[in-house]
């Protein structure tokens, strides 16, 4: 089973990840990654009260299912599930769900991480801070890109 | 041909969408971002930095120098920041 | 929240990651890994009928303790959650679970590998294999030695 | 001393732990396995290949070269095959 989605609804990992594993005897690793909504506070102590999450609706989709197609062609995956949420995200809610399943462990961590390192810096979401009164739009960070990197440069 | 705008190109500009028909001379994905950013002073601001300005054209993401002949929705955006 | 346990019942993996995620706002990335019995048929076409797992009563859990300690001295680590399972073991059923929370995701996504390569190669556990009247000692991989060695390597 | 075996090493030797006493000549891992193995066919079974038994005293993983002195448990296994 390969899936990709984008809602605003909260998501359950542990049902998206449950629909890989149940009633199969050919799964011998399950990864599950989910990212959180953090409320660190910025350099000023402001904390996050929210993230809004602005999305291109269709590309995002069609990009999370290219990226799960090449992971599919780069690891022996019995399945994967993709959730990207959008909207207004509150501190220590879930934003994104990446779920991989194989026969072996390396293929399902390898494939959940590199999922998520070309979510970060090629999925067309778009992260806006609010604290408080302040807040502004989230900056592309390096270190996303190099990770990003790191998949094409073996 | 459609023009999108997405997180702060969407906010500078002050609209999500547009529709535009550019003349023949505005051939790739830059003389585009050029010519829009000609258009007013939003436009100007929303394209002031192009290296920061990313795009796609029908929902695919290309390089500036991408021929824009024959595409029915181009999108300007922001690096990304999902994940 | 740290912590390792070795049990025979079957483990609720999506209730150990809430432990570590549940009414906080620091954790930003939550991975969990579960290994899991596949019924793979052997080289004369046995399915696996069931796995039974002996371990080290005592050393099998400090020896996770010492490992969950070296990966939290090497990532910045919020959470962790070991569990393992003794005793017999049918396809389909989780074995292993290792969660790591953090608040970005390289860490997570590493710890929680280290903590599966290290488990595979240096926690006291057995696996013997019942397929049909026959079965055997499963030997031990070389595979699994060159993962767990490339933590050292560099 | 306390002995214990473990998976196929407790299999063959027929049981899971034993009481030792090793004359004083015996001083590390290598010379108790080596000892261990001259006393029956059982033991000499386990033992026969040194290279696939791994030990642990008081519960921590050692080489065979190390020292038994003062140590309360040795187990003796195959390498492990958890996870």
């Amino acid at each position: 089973m390969f899936e990709v989605r984008v809602q605003s609804a909260v998501f359950d990992a542990s049902a998206e990840a449950a629909r890989l594993s149940d009633a199969r005897t050919d799964v011998g690793a399950l990864v599950t990654f989910t990212g959180l909504c953090r409320a660190d506070p910025d350099a000023a102590g402001a904390p996050l009260t929210a993230l809004v999450l602005e999305h291109y609706p269709g590309m995002a989709e069609e990009e999370m299912a290219r990226h799960l197609d090449t992971a599919r062609e780069r690891w022996p995956l019995t399945g994967a599930v993709i959730v990207h949420r959008h909207g207004r995200i509150l501190p220590g809610e879930p934003i994104v769900l990446v779920v991989t399943a194989s026969a072996h462990r390396e293929a399902a961590f390898a494939a959940a991480a590199f999922l998520m390192d070309w979510l970060k810096t090629n999925a067309p979401f778009w992260k806006k801070e609010e604290r408080g009164a302040a807040g502004g739009w989230v900056a592309a960070k390096a270190s996303d890109d190099a990770a990003a990197a790191r998949w094409t440069a073996d | 041909m459609k023009v999108l705008y997405f997180a702060w190109l969407r906010e500078r500009v002050g609209r999500a969408e547009e529709t535009v028909e550019p003349p023949a001379e505005v051939v790739t994905v830059a003389d585009l971002a050029r010519w829009l950013a000609a258009k007013d002073e939003a436009h100007a601001h929303a394209f002031e930095n192009p290296a920061v300005v990313r795009a796609a054209l029908d929902r695919r993401h290309v390089k500036p120098d991408a021929p824009i002949a024959g595409v029915r929705e181009i999108a300007f955006f922001p690096p990304m920041t999902g994940g």
